[in-house]
């Protein structure tokens, strides 16, 4: 589904170049939930967006569906580590924008924006525009928005930075049931190590600066997997520790 | 306790009136020179139909013109934004139009388009345009680079891209050429009839710039002044009507 | 005045130093001013101990204006729309030390072949005029003298400088210029041009003259006169050598077209001669000036009351 | 492969100027309306010295006022923003002033001032002035909220907020007042100048159109738009130079 | 130091108005080290601003000092839940902002600056615009910028919520240390109880919605602490259960 080959990626600035990834390879199939995590500045962010064709890499390829990205697919969504809801628009014409953007049938998705406003707990918010919104709300609501047309590929930057630990477990539980049910391939970047032995198939430990892949970590237990106490807890522990350990190096 | 939203243009009104009389009475200045209130005052009291007359001429162009100029100025400037290109190969196209005197273009004008309002309505348009321009221009531009990434995921046309984020974010600096363009309309309008002093305003000024009737001139441009006013605020309370969250997000 | 740099020094202290003077021409920089510029060149302002900077001037309302803030000390005007003004009580404090034309060159200008070619055939007609010009203004008095109606004349209003092009692209049937714009106009329009002036039925008005403040004229009348002189010189010269004049005129400001000067001096040479071959050029005599105001007031355009030597300072105009 | 950046200029210009001698040729348009480009270029072959003195003349008068308009506009704005009171009492006697056409002001400003450049600088001044005014007021109240609240968390004085935060932000904005600004700045200096045609390309207007030199009339509007397009960009390349981190936020 | 007194705050809007908070109730000594939790949107970042003297209270009284709070004091630093960074000033200018607007002597800072800019990380990019940094690297440089003046009350929003967990665990460890050195008064709002009960003297639980104190649990374990294994580790595992389960009800 998504493979990228030898992928580097500089920022050219004033003040000299940034290496932001190096030479990264990596094959992602179908319905695959990869979680990706790594110390702040290593290029989590850069990866998606090359992923998602909003920055073309500095050398190597980067493909989705075997296609080169030269640029955004329809078929790909991203959700932003920034939340960026348009000002003007309220909570619910914020989430519709895919569905404007793409032509899809309004009243069936104004329904799902519903829905979706509603699982993530911003019900009774739906008119009011972004600036009255808390931070952990309007990531949640551009949460919504990037669900809402059900994407074959999601990009998500740290979806959840922003919210209380409890939120952040349902909404996770939440993800991992649209993962099963629709089988979106899924690149997810997260600070949480729990996170990612959590929700993910593989865990991709980025170096930091430039990022490299220092090691794919899989993660074999059966789902539903769940939050708390579960029967699992053993391996969820040991590979929370190893990752720990990976990072630390 | 704040006060109330008229207080304080009106004390701004009467301290101007007052400074202006002081002034007039202290230098004894000449009506020709500088008629004092009162002498226009009742210069308007003498024909105010006339004036009014002329002053409904005067405002009839200026719309039309400012409304046409807004949606041309709007329609180019989104064409130049668009492309690096184009726009290196018109916009010192349209600084060198802007920087042509109008005043030497009005006789031309008569020329092509008769005298009717068209030569004025025409004016009018030349002098707005350059102002909606600019400023969309830069609004345009202005589009923070998290919300044209996020477009730009979207895999949106280039049509909706304007239409959905890059055009409602540049409203607020759209309305600051817009406040420019309504004040310079009136000059517009203005200009153009002084130049073929058949209706409006710029007529009054020049028939009694001719008379010697400093203080009817003086009655129009008090005249014009107010509407010139009143078209700002116009413009100023539809961007505070429409931009509601343009100031929930600033401090 | 409103002060600004008002150059009037005490012009009775009869110094070396020369005087610093101000003057305004009538319209520009046109042939009808070129001898302001002659005066200048052939050294008549010096050997007069006149330093004189020339502005080119608007139009009559705004070169009064500027003699009255002290922002020159003299200028070339209309006399009639000079004359009207003071009648009206609106500026009284100038007055006329020599008149230029002897007659007014205010005229109705058609082009051949557009069907204006007697003062009957202008009714029904566009007639083009700077907007409320003395030329809309006499109008009234010219079409009773000539026997038309006034009211069957449809006036555009437009800026003097439109005139011609108005006239060219056939806006309208006919202007009401001086007549000395008609080389210009002919150059515009690539045709021959009708002239009727006014001055056949209205013989009484004056043309432009120069003027002063009254506080010159009374106060340096010394200085006026050695300025009134030198610029008769000047006009003298002009009307003898046209062309060097126009060339003169084109030294000091290169926008103006030395074949147009050429054509508006020849034009207003036979205006600049009084009729009576004994009075000297620049001359007015009371019983004229009177005859002229009294020409105004029938035109309804002042009211009576008017004495000449309320406009025309008699002590400084020329003497045979 | 991207084009030189003149390149685009370049076609536009030959473009103009191709369009408009075609025009002039088919419509077999005289040239005392409208005269071909070969007239205007032989009209000032006939005299380059003396237009290029006349437009220095009107440079200066130009750069002057628009160095005193910007500085005032930008000052007058910052207080109008910081008083919501005293924009109220006097951004209408602005607006009012704006509206006044400088045409019939023009002659005052010479009995006021003299024949000398003063009433030009002055006449630039106020043509000037008011879009810096009304586009820094814009600029300066599009801090975003988080920023504003920064500064007064830090307890910074009025002016620290000014100068650290507000001013640069409004930076981009104010841009757009002055380039807007300094391409009437030139017709302001051209209309002091007809009015009064003792120096500057306007007295070469006026002059010429006196003796019907329609040509050297083109002559001078072209140098005018050049000085235009000069002055446009000049202003535009400082706002390159000065704010490089505008254009890396957005997109 | 800080007293809330009945505070409540109402926020208004087009569409009704949201209770943000009702009658809160604290105490917060000199020196005291203060983490509130809650549920995203509770009133976590309100509660700070009243506190900053950003916004004044709907009704009750907010007290620093034995002062009323009306305007903000510059004794008190406070650290945004974006990173509000200036955009056309670099990383060290912008945290040297504060030295600039309370007038403190440039060279001393800039030192101190610098210092700081290493202990976060971000050394190498002084030079560069925040726009060059990625999400963590810009909430790191904010937390400089907070920390330059050594005020006397930290007012924290989520400081650490972009942050891997390593470079969380470390920049926390960092904070410990500049707490027990200076002692300033510290109000730090997070969504991790973990680094709550590891950091804070107490803890303030807010209910969701309007927020209400619901409790505030005393730790009492002895510093310095420790991240990783340490001898309290059952007391930690004790809190942090407890919190959670105050969360969850
Ligand atoms: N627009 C840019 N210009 C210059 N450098 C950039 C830009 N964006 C990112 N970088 C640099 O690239 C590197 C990687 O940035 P990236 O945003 O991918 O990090 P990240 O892994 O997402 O970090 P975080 O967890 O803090 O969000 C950083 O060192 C950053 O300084
Ligand atoms: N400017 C505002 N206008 C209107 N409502 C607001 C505003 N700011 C916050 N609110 C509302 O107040 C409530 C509390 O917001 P606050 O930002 O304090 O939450 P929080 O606890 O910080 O949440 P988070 O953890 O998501 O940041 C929210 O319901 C929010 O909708
Ligand atoms: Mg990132
Ligand atoms: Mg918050």
């Amino acid at each position: 589904m998504i493979s990228l080959v030898e992928v580097s990626h500089a920022f050219r600035g004033r003040a000299g170049a940034v290496e932001a990834l190096a030479e990264v390879d990596l094959e992602i199939g179908e319905g695959e939930f990869v979680a990706v995590i790594g110390r702040s500045g290593c290029g989590k962010s850069t990866l998606l967006r090359l992923i998602a064709g909003l920055i073309t890499p500095s050398s190597g390829r980067v493909r989705v569906d075997g296609v080169m990205v030269t640029r955004p697919r329809p078929d790909v969504a991203m959700l932003f580590q920034q939340p960026a809801l348009l000002p003007w628009r309220s909570v619910r014409d914020n989430v519709l924008l895919p569905a404007e953007i793409l032509r899809l049938p309004r009243p069936a998705y104004a329904e799902r924006a519903q829905e979706l406003i509603e699982t993530v707990g911003l019900a009774g918010f739906e008119k009011r525009l972004p600036h009255e919104l808390s931070g952990g709300m309007q990531q949640r609501a551009a949460l919504c928005r990037a669900l809402l047309h059900r994407p074959r590929v999601l990009l998500m930057d740290e979806p959840f930075s922003a919210l209380d630990a409890l939120t952040r477990e349902e909404l996770a539980g939440e993800l991992q049931r649209i993962h099963m049910d629709l089988r979106p391939t899924t690149v997810f970047v997260t600070h949480s190590i729990q996170e990612a032995v959590l929700l993910a198939d593989r865990v991709v430990v980025l170096s930091p600066r430039p990022g490299q892949v220092r090691k794919i970590v899989e993660i074999a237990i059966p789902r539903p997997r769940s939050f708390g106490h579960n029967a699992h807890l053993e391996e969820v522990t040991e590979h929370v520790a190893e990752l720990h350990e990976l990072l630390l190096t | 306790m704040r006060t109330p939203r008229v207080v304080a243009p009106f004390f701004g009104v009467v301290g101007t009136v007052a400074v202006w009389w002081l002034a007039t009475a202290l230098f004894h200045i000449r009506p020709l020179f500088l008629p004092a209130p009162p002498d226009i005052v009742s210069a308007f009291r003498r024909q105010p139909a006339y004036l009014l007359h002329e002053a409904w001429a005067t405002v009839t162009e200026t719309i039309i013109g400012f409304g046409i100029a807004a949606a041309a100025g709007l329609g180019v400037a989104v064409v130049l934004a668009a492309s690096r290109t184009v726009e290196r190969a018109l916009l010192p196209l349209f600084v060198a139009l802007n920087s042509v005197p109008k005043v030497s273009v009005a006789p031309l004008l008569v020329v092509w388009l008769g005298f009717g309002p068209r030569p004025k309505i025409f004016m009018v348009v030349l002098i707005c345009f350059f102002p909606v321009v600019v400023a969309t221009m830069a609004g345009l531009s202005s589009t923070p680079a998290e919300l044209s990434d996020l477009v730009r995921s979207l895999s949106a046309s280039w049509w909706q891209t304007y239409v959905k984020v890059r055009l409602p974010w540049a409203l607020p600096q759209i309305f600051v050429g817009l406040k420019v363009a309504v004040s310079l309309a009136v000059v517009g309008a203005v200009v153009a009839e002084i130049s073929n002093p058949n209706r409006g305003l710029g007529a009054v000024i020049v028939l009694s710039g001719t008379s010697f009737d400093t203080p009817l001139a003086f009655a129009a441009i008090v005249l014009l002044a107010l509407i010139s006013v009143v078209l700002f605020y116009l413009v100023a309370s539809a961007e505070r009507l429409l931009l509601p969250w343009a100031r929930a997000i600033t401090g | 005045g409103c002060g600004g740099s008002a150059k009037d020094e005490d012009p009775s202290g009869a110094s070396s130093s020369p005087d610093k003077v101000t003057y305004l021409t009538a319209f520009g920089a046109v042939g009808r001013d070129a001898f302001a510029w002659v005066a200048q060149e052939k050294g008549y302002f010096k050997a007069a101990r006149l330093d004189v900077t020339i502005q080119p001037g608007s139009a009559t309302g705004e070169n009064l204006k500027n003699l009255a803030a002290g922002q020159a000390q003299f200028a070339s005007l209309d006399l009639v729309g000079a004359w009207i003004l003071a009648g009206k009580g609106e500026y009284k404090d100038f007055r006329t030390i020599a008149v230029i034309h002897q007659q007014t060159l205010v005229s109705i200008i058609s082009l051949e072949g557009s069907g204006v070619a007697s003062p009957e055939e202008l009714e029904g007609k566009k007639i083009g005029a700077a907007t409320g010009s003395v030329n809309q203004l006499l109008f009234p008095a010219y079409a009773k003298a000539a026997g038309i109606d006034a009211t069957k004349v449809q006036w555009v209003n437009t800026q003097p400088a439109q005139l011609p092009t108005l006239l060219a692209s056939r806006q309208v049937d006919a202007l009401s210029t001086f007549l000395i714009g008609q080389r210009g106009i002919e150059k515009a329009a690539n045709k021959k041009a009708v002239v009727l002036p006014y001055s056949r039925y209205l013989t009484d008005l004056l043309g432009n003259g120069i003027i002063t403040t009254s506080k010159i004229a009374t106060g340096s009348p010394d200085l006026a006169a050695r300025f009134r002189d030198a610029m008769l010189q000047g006009l003298r010269y002009t009307i003898d050598h046209p062309d060097e004049a126009a060339q003169i005129m084109k030294k000091a400001q290169p926008a103006a077209d030395v074949a147009a000067a050429v054509g508006e001096i020849t034009l207003m040479t036979p205006y600049v001669t009084p009729s009576g071959s004994s009075s000297p050029i620049g001359s007015v005599t009371e019983q004229r000036v009177a005859r002229a105001l009294g020409t105004l007031q029938t035109a309804n355009l002042i009211p009576a009351g008017l004495t000449p030597s309320a406009v025309v300072d008699f002590s400084l105009t020329p003497k045979a």
